[in-house]
């Protein structure tokens, strides 16, 4: 059967047949380099069109639709145009910083992927510390943020960055503990493991009530860390223009956007990781026949389709509540999630010892 | 208090006050010096109760400015309106915004078209024109060297 | 009774915001409900009332006459200045001079669409167009000569 | 006017909010003063949409002027002219057939309805909820069409005339406001489910830009922003004009004097406009639709002020005349205008999103405050 698992071994196996091992691992670099810059660009292309019909949908529209077939080329053309895009940069902004910004974003976005595993077998770096390392990443892109917001020389700017400064200091918390909940399950920090200890099912149906908790937790935590509405407070299109990136024009925009949607992506990943089984087929229990049944579809697909179905509930949030406010949202981390999580925490703990889960 | 009622107690409260009667409302013309007694008056005296000023309007009439107050109570649902004369030359009168808070806009808004100077206020600034607007657009004699009316 | 109250406001809030979520669902998933007009593609099937004020224009008839008498009383009502009727005299048959049109000069850049000149006017000489695509590259192509050359006045107009 | 002030002596930021900013609505310019987050002061700069309509409208005959004022309150458009026709009828003295005042008061209440479903819709979109705008545009769009079929013009209509309406009803007209009293019934409630009932909604709203009684009464306060603060004000209550007297219909006060009050009253004032239009629209009297008036109009001499309630409160309108043509002064009080001077003493001490949520349920048009 054709899988990547395959086509990624037997890359792997020609490239060590012909090079030395260390040119071998070189070219592999390359490779993965082109893929995830490859793939970014497909996911920029894919989930701004995406978000796009999903709201028109919402709206009562019909969303983009001249651009190619159904609209399809519409995101195409969009980075068209912001590509040829002047990127301004304001007088009195700190322009090291200034331009320094989105690279500083993006590339953070880049090096959470590491450690994803988008199918069976196909996981860039399947780190030992993989859920620490992605919570320890993901927590750089808010001085991407700052940076953005201080050097643009804008107030709004400036404001903007402060609430996100805020924000995700805050939301950092209740992820963590909801990651930590099911590194608590499985015993394990690493991705892989993480995935193979849920062959006999999925965490958000063997870990009870309380993973259910921590996974709606999570989501909420995660769609504040990547500032979607309702927790957008760092762009609040109608309080602060666009927040930390008004100054931003052009490619360096597009950066801005483009990160936005790949962040969302990986977050997605990883929530379906920890608690949807990444690429792991549903299975429940011991039912031979249902299992092999479901191994027929292949793991990417259920690692796409996890991750896609996740993207659509956070696009649906976005599009259906209105904005929280900096005071209300900094009272729902530390009022709401946060004891939540802790109790759940020690829920999940409890069953953990005493082995009560599936 | 209807229209009458309203003429007898005014009449207790100014020396000898010229009321216009064509009009649909009372209508009484003080002296600008007394404004601010009166309004005050007006405002707390007991059966006036007239809390509600919902229109103030200079009034260019070539010889002499005339400022109107339209006056109503949201208790006794009355109308009084309220005419001060002022001079062509130098149009002073006191400002009633520490009384209806409201007049601070509408006084500033006669300010800025009528050039009206309200005394007493606390921040009589151009409100539509830019600060370096020259003349008081409103008035009749003046003259707009753009017009797109008489164009 | 404070946990009791706190897991209460938890449900009441999860709940409002469900009933949010499911109406947009709904509205995801029924195409039907879309109200989108696709503009330029639906212009053969979109109709606009006869009463929508789009122009002024002047009525021709096939003989290529209008019922314009030339009196301004349209020029008078217009609050815009928008339109011009510059007139000339006509010798009638009798040997008498009268007053006609020349020119009926029509600023649509100026116009309000206010429609006090219909209304005003006494022969229904003009009327209101429902075109309402006036965009131009020069914005002189928008000052229109609303008679058309060689129309004069329909017999019996007075 | 425009200072370029980044920050006051006490360490301040000085923001300047408008007049190009998503949330003004137009050009409105707010200069905030602000302390981290709270807003210590506000203060507005009005004048960029100033067209000066009180100057034009001294120059245009009493038929003219009308259409001016349709540039002001864009929004309730039909009621600004019901109100400067009202005071023209009011100096001529012309009798106003039954069925004209019945269908400007059936137009009138058209024009609230979709002036208060894009308040509803751009509030919601103020506050961070995207969606809710283009749910109140496709009633809107139903009421716009209404409106073009029978006025022939679908935000400035310029259908009233002083005696009466320009143009008599569309034939549809019944039928089409019947089925859209229908239509809207039933969508009204997806608008308490997707916003009204929120609970982001309802703590961005609540408690927040209080206004009591007295000061809604002492800024001038007019429409849904006085009455929830429990003022009772609505004109067509207190002092009935055209067929509003004769009308079954509560005056909707609420007591909060909070955002979610004004939200509220705006919300029920919906319900009862359609209910005033279902009591009328079976019972549009026959006749003419406009008195026979003269081709020029002259008023006396004498003042002349007519009150109306458009969507957003009292508009006025002071006609001086001098016996001629044209009015020799003309005073419009627009109810925008006294809302906004309430605005700094609503917002002091609030955060930046209360502010524009505050501006949100004040139902600011900017034309409608510069003029």
């Amino acid at each position: 059967m054709l899988s990547i698992e395959n086509i990624t071994h037997s890359i792997d196996a020609w490239l060590n047949g012909t090079f030395n091992p260390t040119v071998a691992v070189l070219l592999e670099s390359l490779i993965v380099g082109f893929c995830v810059i490859g793939l970014f660009a497909l996911l920029g292309l894919i989930l701004v069109l995406m978000e796009r019909k999903v709201s028109a949908y919402m709206q009562i529209r019909l969303g983009p639709n001249r651009v190619g077939p159904g609209g399809t080329l519409q995101t195409v053309a969009d980075t068209l145009k912001l590509a040829m895009k002047e990127g301004l940069t304001p007088d009195g902004a700190d322009k090291f910083l200034f331009n320094l910004a989105p690279f500083l974003v993006i590339v953070v976005a880049m090096m959470i992927l590491a450690p994803v595993a988008f199918a069976k077998g196909t996981q860039i770096w399947d780190i030992n510390i993989g859920v620490l390392y992605i919570s320890a990443v993901s927590s750089l892109s808010v001085i991407g943020i700052l940076m953005a917001g201080w050097a643009s020389n804008n107030k709004y700017s400036l404001l903007g960055a402060m609430r996100s400064g805020a924000q995700i200091v805050s939301y950092e918390l209740s992820a963590g503990l909801s990651i930590i909940s099911i590194v608590v399950l499985t015993g394990s920090l690493r991705i892989s493991d993480i995935i193979a200890s849920q062959e006999d099912g999925w965490w958000i149906f063997k870990g009870h009530i309380p993973a259910v908790i921590s996974f709606i937790i999570f989501i909420i935590a995660v769609t504040a860390e990547t500032n979607r509405a309702p927790f957008d407070l760092a762009e609040a299109e109608s309080e602060l223009t666009a927040g930390f990136h008004t100054e931003y024009s052009g490619m360096k925009f597009a950066l801005f956007f483009l990160a936005e949607y790949v962040n969302i992506f990986i977050v997605c990943a990883i929530a379906a990781t920890l608690f949807l089984g990444g690429w792991m087929p549903l299975h429940i229990g011991h039912w031979a026949g249902f299992n092999r049944v479901m191994d027929y579809v292949p793991s990417s697909l259920w690692f796409t389709g996890k991750t896609f179905f996740l993207i659509f509930l956070i696009m649906w949030f976005r599009w259906t509540f209105p904005r929280l406010r900096i005071d209300q949202l900094l009272n729902l981390e530390w009022k709401y999630l946060l004891p939540m999580s802790m109790v759940n925490l020690l829920l999940i703990t409890l069953i953990a010892i005493k082995g009560w889960h599936f | 208090m209807n229209k009458e009622e309203l003429k007898i107690r005014l009449e207790s409260l100014l020396v000898s006050p010229t009321f216009e009667d064509a009009a649909e409302w009372l209508t009484v013309i003080i002296d600008p010096e007394v404004w601010e007694g009166f309004a005050r008056q007006l405002r707390s005296t007991e059966g006036f109760d007239l809390d509600y000023l919902f229109c103030v309007t200079a009034v260019d009439w070539r010889t002499h400015f005339t400022v109107v107050y339209h006056l109503t109570s949201t208790v006794h649902r009355h109308m009084l309106v309220v005419k001060a004369r002022l001079d062509r030359e130098r149009p002073e009168i006191r400002t009633v915004s520490d009384i209806w808070r409201t007049a601070e806009f509408h006084e500033r808004e006669a300010y800025d078209l009528m050039g009206i100077v309200f005394t007493g206020h606390p921040d009589l600034r151009r409100l539509f024109m830019t600060d370096e607007w020259k003349g008081w657009p409103l008035r009749k004699d003046y003259e707009d060297p753009v017009n797109m009316i008489k164009l | 009774m404070f946990l009791k109250k706190y897991i209460s406001d938890v449900f009441g809030a999860v709940r409002s915001l469900l009933k949010g979520m499911r109406l947009t669902g709904y509205y995801f998933t029924h195409r039907k409900e879309i109200i989108t007009q696709q503009y330029p593609d639906n212009r053969e099937e979109m109709k606009l009332p006869e009463r929508f004020r789009g122009e002024v224009v002047m009525l021709h008839d096939e003989h290529n006459e209008h019922a314009c008498t030339g009196c301004t009383a349209c020029e008078l009502a217009c609050p815009n200045g928008t339109i011009k009727i510059i007139t000339k005299f006509d010798i009638t048959p009798e040997g008498k001079k009268k007053k006609a049109l020349d020119t009926f000069i029509y600023h649509l850049e100026l116009c309000t669409m206010c429609n006090l000149c219909i209304e005003a006017c006494p022969t229904d000489a003009i009327k209101m167009a429902q075109n309402f695509e006036h965009s131009v590259y020069d914005r002189s192509e928008l000052t229109k000569k609303l008679n058309k050359p060689g129309s004069k006045i329909r017999e019996g107009v007075e | 006017m425009i200072q370029e002030v980044g920050t006051t002596e006490q360490g301040d930021l000085v923001v300047n909010l408008g007049p190009q900013h998503p949330s003004t609505h137009g050009v409105l310019h707010l200069v905030v003063t602000l302390n981290g987050e709270t807003i210590k002061k506000v203060e507005p700069h009005l004048g960029y949409i100033h067209r000066s309509i009180e100057k034009m409208c001294e120059s245009l005959s009493y038929r003219q002027f009308i259409y001016v004022t349709s540039r002001m309150d864009y929004l309730s458009s039909h009621i600004n002219n019901h109100g400067c026709a009202l005071c023209v009828e009011k100096g001529m003295q012309i009798e106003v057939p039954p069925r004209a005042k019945a269908i400007r008061v059936l137009m009138g209440e058209l024009t609230r309805l979709a002036s208060h479903q894009l308040w509803w819709g751009a509030m919601a979109m103020d506050i961070g909820a995207l969606t809710p705008f283009f749910h109140a545009f496709r009633e809107r769009e139903a009421i716009n069409d209404i409106m073009e079929e029978t006025c022939g013009a679908r935000l400035t209509m310029n259908y009233m005339v002083p005696g009466g309406v320009m143009a008599d009803l569309h034939p549809n007209f019944q039928k089409r406001v019947k089925e859209f009293i229908n239509f809207f019934r039933g969508k009204l409630h997806e608008y308490d489910e997707l916003v009204t009932g929120n609970i982001i909604f309802k703590s961005r709203m609540e408690g927040i830009g209080y206004l009591s009684p007295e000061d809604a009464v002492s800024y001038g306060c007019t429409g849904p922003t006085a009455r929830g603060s429990g003022v009772s004000c609505d004109i067509r209550k207190l002092y009935p004009y055209e067929v509003y007297g004769e009308l079954q219909f509560e005056e909707v006060t609420a007591t909060g004097g909070d955002c979610f009050a004004r939200y509220m009253v705006r919300m029920q004032e919906m319900r009862q406009s359609i209910s005033i239009i279902e009591q009328l629209i079976d019972n549009i009297p026959e006749g003419q639709f406009q008195a026979k008036t003269k081709a020029v109009l002259k008023l006396p001499k004498g003042e002349f002020y007519s009150r109306v309630e458009t969507a957003r409160g009292e508009f006025g309108v002071y006609i001086i005349s001098e016996g001629g043509t044209t009015p020799y002064r003309i005073k419009f009080r627009s109810p925008g205008f006294s809302n906004l001077s309430a605005l700094d003493h609503m917002a002091r001490g609030h955060k930046i999103g209360d502010l524009v949520a505050i501006m949100g349920t004040l139902d600011l048009v900017i034309p409608d405050i510069d003029r």
